[in-house]
């Protein structure tokens, strides 16, 4: 009876593989250097070590935030695309008006001036 | 005129607001115009009203004035009515009557006073309460007034609230009556439940038919009621906040003791006494209790210094009288004693206001003595309110106490125990009233000189009130002189309309064990006697034993016998009778009442204290730990749904 | 033959519970966070899991209801954690606790 | 399946809502631009006066919509009236204070906005969905209003604290409804009730953890014990006339949905009857018993919401016509005093270096006599004294309850609302009874705070000399459901 569960087996092995070939290719036919940024866990972003003081700057979270936001209000784009010619004008205006909706937080943001840096 | 009735109560409300909202900005003469004026034309109108119901047949005699529809959801009906009948009639009388002469001595006491117009206006709301409680048709509209006038004393007696002592035994009055409260609320639940409607006369009628006589719901809820009354009249054990509400002004000690306030209760049981005569244990309770606080109290009363005290811890005995009147079902001759208690005990303290007035605030009887020269008037008529409160015959006290010593011997649901304590009672009582007397008006001046030279009879303002008291402390009993005086006692004819219910009820409880009149002579004569010789005692031993030195000189120096004789006498009665009993009121009032009884009150508002203290320690502040709570709820609530 | 629903519910009995464990005892404000986004994540596997048994689609639309509603508890989340942090220099949720008895 | 095409479409239903986030959007909009800045509280009342219009034409004519999630009953237009006079009232008690602590941003009036549509959504719907999401529209505007004063840091506190506590137990009250949802196959409790009786073996598991759960949800937000703990502290560190927002409208909608949910789609569940009654005593007593030692009068007043919680739930459990409409009449008796008592606490904070502690109380009396009396009257109220309408709603609940048999449970609440006096009466003591040490800075007594006063008084003492109309209205907005 396990054979219903063989797809996600495969699911895993399908990861793992990918992932390990990532790194391999990266191990093979990348060229190594031996210099102090290569050397940290992250070249860019924000400093791994050091004073947890330090300033960072909230904008980065800022945009975050609202990335997340409109990202996850996309979705109900899809629905509505699947089945949109059944709903018909009447879907059509109801999207409008939830983007419409969308528009007025973006409008929002941008006079709150949160999405300029410094 | 009986269309006005809801003006009694209006008026002095009307009072209220003038003074209340004009926050002192009018001036004193003003003031005083509208408190004494609202009350009085309220007494006015109560006095018409009065006569009108009696020009009505005695079967017709209720009236009752629906003002609007309060509360009707579904089957529960409450009007905001009034209810104008013999026995509330009385009662308005009493409470305006008396309430408007304290209002007048006020005028003249409080006339130094800061918070002048603040003190008329709690005084008219206090009075509109009483008078709301007294008039009320149904227990809801009652409780309204109940309530308003448990407020009503938390104000007055903590009025001088600079003293940590007033503002305290304000509180203690308040919250000491909320226990009762809680128990008059819970007993009308029960009575609502079961009946259906919470209107008196309703509740009168169809009682008898639901509730069992005797049964244990109807005793329960009698039981309740009673202790709401405990609280309101101060009996055992929640009599602990009387005494300290002295600390207020004396008028509103006055007010608190004679006319308003203590007396709720007794009139709430007589209003009730159909469901009291359904309950015969709860009768036996009710008399038990008023017996034994008649005794206690004027036990304690032996020992206390302080003029106000003595009148305090009186009241409360008095009021035992007017329970163990109404346990043994003659409700009447409770709302009697009631009645002539209000106009004495007025006085009484009026008077005392008087004396404390002259003796710039002493309120120590040690420091007086011999006033009975500087304020002529004054001892007069608290001389008579003596009288009459030791039960002199022809003075009015003397027949509302023998008619309930009497009711208390003979009727079925008496017993001569209660007359016993009754009698001793009696007796205790003229004496500590004649140790007052005498410490304060005889003997030599023990006050310093600076007061001495102050000493003054009070203006007329206060003088008069005492005077009219007097005449009312006198004559008050004579309409409810017994029958074997062969007079007709026309307060019981008045307000049997009133009880026929609950004798109906309860026929077996009125009857008379044993009706023949020479006995009731002789108790008559006895308890005079007793109430003589007390008085006899307290002339011995707080007049003449201060001058025990010079009566020693004549004997060294070979005196009559006779005197020599009665020294003995005297030293006899002292050793035998008066030293112990002074002792063991000692006893009670240092160990029983302020330790135990008080100390028991004190004690629950700590516990709850503790707890709360403990619980507090839950609510550390962290998130995490309130997760945790969160979890553990959710836990218990989902393994609970499980077992179902 | 499909996977039996009971295997989809206990999957997501089991990330519910790791959630609550989660947020037990993690000081850290954004673990926390995480933890109650763990939450409701294993109720709308739940959802979904019920809705695919009684083949309805209701369980389906509800689920993006749900998603968005996370998204805005994790930004106002976010936003506040920023505050926090800018005000205490901390995130341990210990230690705000001047609010307490 | 929710199929569209055969859906109602009527906008009337939720032309209220509508109305609120119109007015929202606009303030957004306007709030940063420099003419109109300035009209943002005037937007704010002007959509709720709307909203009002049009939730007044529904009385009478209940409706159903889009496919049954939404259901426009009176029992709903009964609530969204209480939620949108909160709103109102707490608009014109905040103007004041919010420009004193230098709060007086537009998104505030959004954010009332937005939550108050969130509870009217509650209000207004038979759909366990539409509910949680009604729920989360009012609770996250919350959240950010808890934290509203970003600079403070016992604000930041009581937001980053309810925040937690208000995901964690939305996140149970989600996992109910999917369990419900798998038990019945359907949200809508109209459907639930239908098939209640035929639950399998398999369903009837997810069927009572799911109520249990749901309960968890709705029992938080208005502070159940033992879900309580957050009510202290985030009334405590939110800015006072949110304080007064949240003791009011959310607690209400909490209770107009519990109402939903149990009085009418489970209340055949036998076992619920019970849980309420060990709720209810619980609740009473913890509420009453934390609130004698509390030395903040904010903190105080959090934990006589939670006992006045437990009232209602005395009601709950009694269930049927009285107990539903003795709640809902005593929710409205509530919002009144509890309102009032928030906005004399306003005008104390209002004095230069104002908090919110007992002692600032002192020596009230002599300096605003007027002022010290309302309070006491509020205080009277809150305790349940006649003729205030407290008394009368207590007295409802109470007899309620008895009508359907439970007296212990009854002479707990009496002697619980015995053990409130002590506390209420501290303040009158405090204000009455105690000299202040130092100077009695003045307060600002602006004319929307009078006003309040004013509607809250007459409300407290009307009510309760004639609380006739309004016992009828409560009851006659319950035939409706029940």
């Amino acid at each position: 009876m396990f054979e219903v569960f063989f797809p996600i087996l495969f699911l895993f092995v399908l990861a793992v593989v990918i992932a390990l070939i990532m790194s391999g290719l990266s191990v093979f036919i990348g060229k190594r250097t031996k210099l102090g940024k290569k050397d940290e866990p992250y070249e860019c972003g924000v400093e791994p070590v050091g004073n947890t003081k330090e300033p960072v700057p909230v904008k980065f979270y800022m945009v975050a935030i609202l990335f997340i936001l409109f990202d996850i209000e996309v979705i109900f784009l899809f629905p509505w695309a699947v089945i949109s010619d059944r709903l018909g004008m009447f879907g059509f205006i109801e999207m409008v008006v939830f983007v419409v909706i969308l528009l007025v937080g973006y409008f929002y943001i941008l006079k709150r001036g949160a999405l300029e840096w410094d | 005129m009986t269309e006005y009735i809801y003006l009694i109560p209006i008026l002095p409300l009307i009072g209220f607001l003038i003074n209340g909202l004009a926050l002192n900005r009018l001036p004193k003469s003003v003031v005083s115009a509208v408190a004494c004026g609202s009350i009085g034309l309220s007494f006015v109108l109560s006095v018409i009203l009065f006569f009108e119901l009696k020009a009505l047949e005695p079967s017709s005699r209720v009236i009752e004035q629906v003002l609007f529809p309060w509360i009707s959801v579904g089957s529960f009906h409450v009007n905001f009515a009034f209810l104008l009948d013999p026995l509330s009639a009385i009662m308005i009388l009493v409470v305006t009557g008396v309430g408007f002469l304290i209002h007048v001595y006020s005028v003249g006491y409080m006339s130094h006073d800061p918070g002048y117009s603040r003190y008329f206006a709690y005084l008219n709301l206090f009075t509109f309460s009483m008078l709301t409680l007294v008039l009320a048709d149904n227990f809801l509209l009652m409780f309204v007034g109940w309530e308003g006038v448990g407020l009503c004393s938390y104000l007055l007696i903590g009025f001088w609230f600079e003293k940590k002592s007033a503002s305290d035994a304000g509180k203690k009055a308040f919250i000491v009556n909320r226990i009762g409260d809680f128990g008059f609320l819970i007993g009308m639940f029960i009575v609502f439940w079961s009946v259906g409607s919470l209107n008196f006369n309703q509740v009168s009628s169809i009682a008898p038919t639901v509730f069992a006589f005797g049964g244990t719901l109807i005793t329960a809820a009698c039981l309740l009621l009673f202790v709401g009354a405990i609280g309101k009249s101060a009996q055992i054990p929640l009599y602990v906040w009387l005494p300290d509400a002295m600390e207020g002004p004396t008028p509103v000690s006055a007010l608190i003791h004679a006319a308003t306030m203590v007396t709720a209760g007794v009139y709430m049981i007589a209003r009730t006494n159909v469901l009291f005569m359904l309950a015969p244990d709860a009768l036996m309770v009710v008399a038990v209790i008023g017996a034994a606080t008649a005794l206690f109290a004027a036990t304690i009363g032996l020992v206390q210094n302080d003029i106000k005290r003595v009148l305090a811890y009186s009241t409360v005995s008095q009021l035992g009288y007017m329970f163990l009147a109404c346990g043994v079902a003659s409700f009447s001759a409770g709302i009697f004693h009631l009645m002539t208690h209000a106009f004495f005990k007025a006085l009484l303290f009026l008077g005392a206001g008087s004396v404390i007035h002259a003796m710039s605030n002493e309120q120590d009887m040690r420091k007086m003595g011999g006033l009975k020269k500087h304020l002529p008037i004054t001892f007069m008529t608290f001389l008579i309110a003596t009288l009459a409160i030791s039960g002199i015959p022809g003075l009015s006290g003397f027949f509302s106490k023998d008619e309930i010593l009497w009711k208390s011997f003979s009727s079925q649901s008496g017993h001569p125990i209660f007359w016993v304590i009754g009698f001793i009672t009696a007796g205790l009582t003229a004496f500590y009233m004649f140790r007052l007397v005498y410490m304060t008006f005889y003997g030599q001046e023990r006050m310093d000189e600076k007061t001495k030279s102050q000493l003054h009879e009070s203006p007329k303002s206060m003088t008069i009130p005492l005077m009219v008291l007097a005449l009312l402390a006198v004559v008050g009993g004579w309409v409810g002189m017994p029958h074997i005086l062969g007079a007709t006692n026309y307060f019981e004819d008045w307000l049997s309309p009133v009880f026929s219910h609950g004798e109906a009820v309860n026929t077996h409880a009125l009857l008379s064990s044993t009706a023949d009149s020479s006995m009731e002579w002789l108790l008559m004569f006895a308890s005079v006697a007793l109430v003589l010789v007390a008085i006899y005692l307290a002339y011995n031993f707080y007049l003449k034993k201060t001058s025990l030195s010079t009566a020693m000189k004549e004997k060294l120096s070979g005196v009559h016998k006779t005197l020599l004789n009665k020294y003995y006498v005297d030293e006899f009665y002292g050793a035998v009778i008066v030293r112990p009993i002074i002792y063991f009121s000692l006893f009670l009032w240092k160990i029983v009442d302020v330790l135990i009884i008080d100390g028991l009150i004190n004690g629950s508002a700590t516990v709850y204290n503790d707890i709360s203290e403990f619980l507090r320690q839950g609510q550390s502040g962290r998130v995490r730990s309130y997760a945790t709570i969160f979890t553990l709820g959710v836990v218990v609530l989902l393994a609970f749904f499980m077992t179902d | 033959m499909t996977v039996p629903i009971d295997a989809y519910l206990v999957v997501g009995a089991g990330l519910f519970g790791i959630g609550v464990i989660g947020v037990l005892v993690s000081r850290n404000l954004i673990i926390l966070l995480m933890s109650v986004e763990l939450m409701l994540n294993a109720a709308n596997l739940a959802l979904i899991a019920f809705s695919r048994a009684l083949n309805l689609m209701d369980g389906h639309a509800f689920v993006f209801l749900v998603l968005t509603i996370a998204a805005a508890e994790a930004s106002v989340g976010l936003a506040m954690v920023i505050t926090l942090y800018r005000n205490h220099d901390t995130v341990n949720i210990d230690r705000f606790s001047i609010l307490k008895w | 399946m929710i199929d569209i095409s055969t859906a109602v479409i009527d906008f009337g239903l939720i032309a209220p809502e509508i109305s609120l986030v119109a007015a929202a959007f606009i303030i957004l909009i306007i709030g940063y631009t420099k003419r109109l800045g300035k009209f943002c509280a005037l937007t704010a009342l002007l959509g709720i006066f709307v909203s009002f219009y049009y939730t007044l034409i529904q009385y009478g004519n209940p409706g159903s919509g889009f496919s049954g999630m939404v259901t426009s009953d009176d029992f709903g237009v009964v609530f969204r009236m209480i939620f949108l006079v909160t709103a109102l009232l707490t608009i014109l008690i905040a103007q004041n204070y919010l420009s004193l602590k230098r709060l007086n941003k537009p998104e505030f009036y959004a954010l009332i906005c937005f939550s108050t549509m969130g509870m009217m959504v509650m209000a207004n719907s038979t759909d366990l969905v539409v509910m949680f999401l009604g729920l989360e529209i009012m609770s996250v505007p919350l959240y950010v209003m808890a934290g509203f004063a970003r600079r403070n840091l016992a604000s930041n506190e009581s937001g980053i604290k309810y925040f937690i506590m208000g995901a964690f137990a939305s996140a149970f009250l989600l996992m109910g409804i999917a369990f419900i949802f798998g038990a019945s196959g359907t949200t809508d409790l109209k459907r639930i009730i239908a098939d209640l009786s035929y639950l399998s073996e398999f369903s009837h598991f997810y069927f009572y953890s799911g109520i249990a759960m749901i309960l968890i949800g709705f029992g938080f937000k208005v502070g159940v014990v033992p879900f309580h703990s957050w009510v202290p502290d985030v009334y405590q560190g939110a800015p006072t006339p949110i304080t007064a927002f949240f003791s009011v409208g959310p607690k209400a909608a909490g209770f107009a949905v519990l109402l939903r949910v149990f009085s009418f789609g489970f209340a055949e569940v036998e076992i619920l009857e019970p849980t309420f009654w060990v709720l209810a005593v619980v609740t009473m007593t913890v509420g009453n018993v934390l609130a004698l030692r509390q030395n903040n009068i904010k903190r105080m007043l959090a934990y006589s919401s939670i006992a006045h919680a437990g009232y209602i739930l005395i009601a709950l459990t009694a269930g049927g016509i009285e107990g539903v409409s003795s709640a809902v009449f005593y929710l409205i008796a509530y919002a009144l005093f509890n309102f009032g008592a928030f906005t004399v606490i306003i005008m104390m904070e209002s004095r230069s270096g104002g908090t919110t502690e007992f002692s600032e109380l002192k020596g009230l009396l002599k300096v605003h006599p007027y002022l010290t009396s309302i309070l006491a009257l509020f205080m009277f109220a809150l305790a349940g004294f006649p003729p205030t309408v407290g008394f009368i709603g207590k007295f409802y609940i109470f007899s309620a309850a008895l009508k359907n048999g439970f007296i212990w449970l009854t002479l707990i609440g009496v002697m619980n609302s015995f053990i409130s006096v002590y506390y209420y009466l501290r303040v009158i003591k405090v204000s009455c009874f105690e000299d202040s040490d130092s100077e009695f800075a003045p307060m600002s007594m602006t004319p929307a705070l009078m006003f309040v006063l004013f509607i809250t008084i007459l409300g407290t003492l009307g009510l309760g000399i004639f609380p006739d109309q309004i016992l009828e209205f409560s009851k006659t907005a319950l035939f409706a459901f029940l």
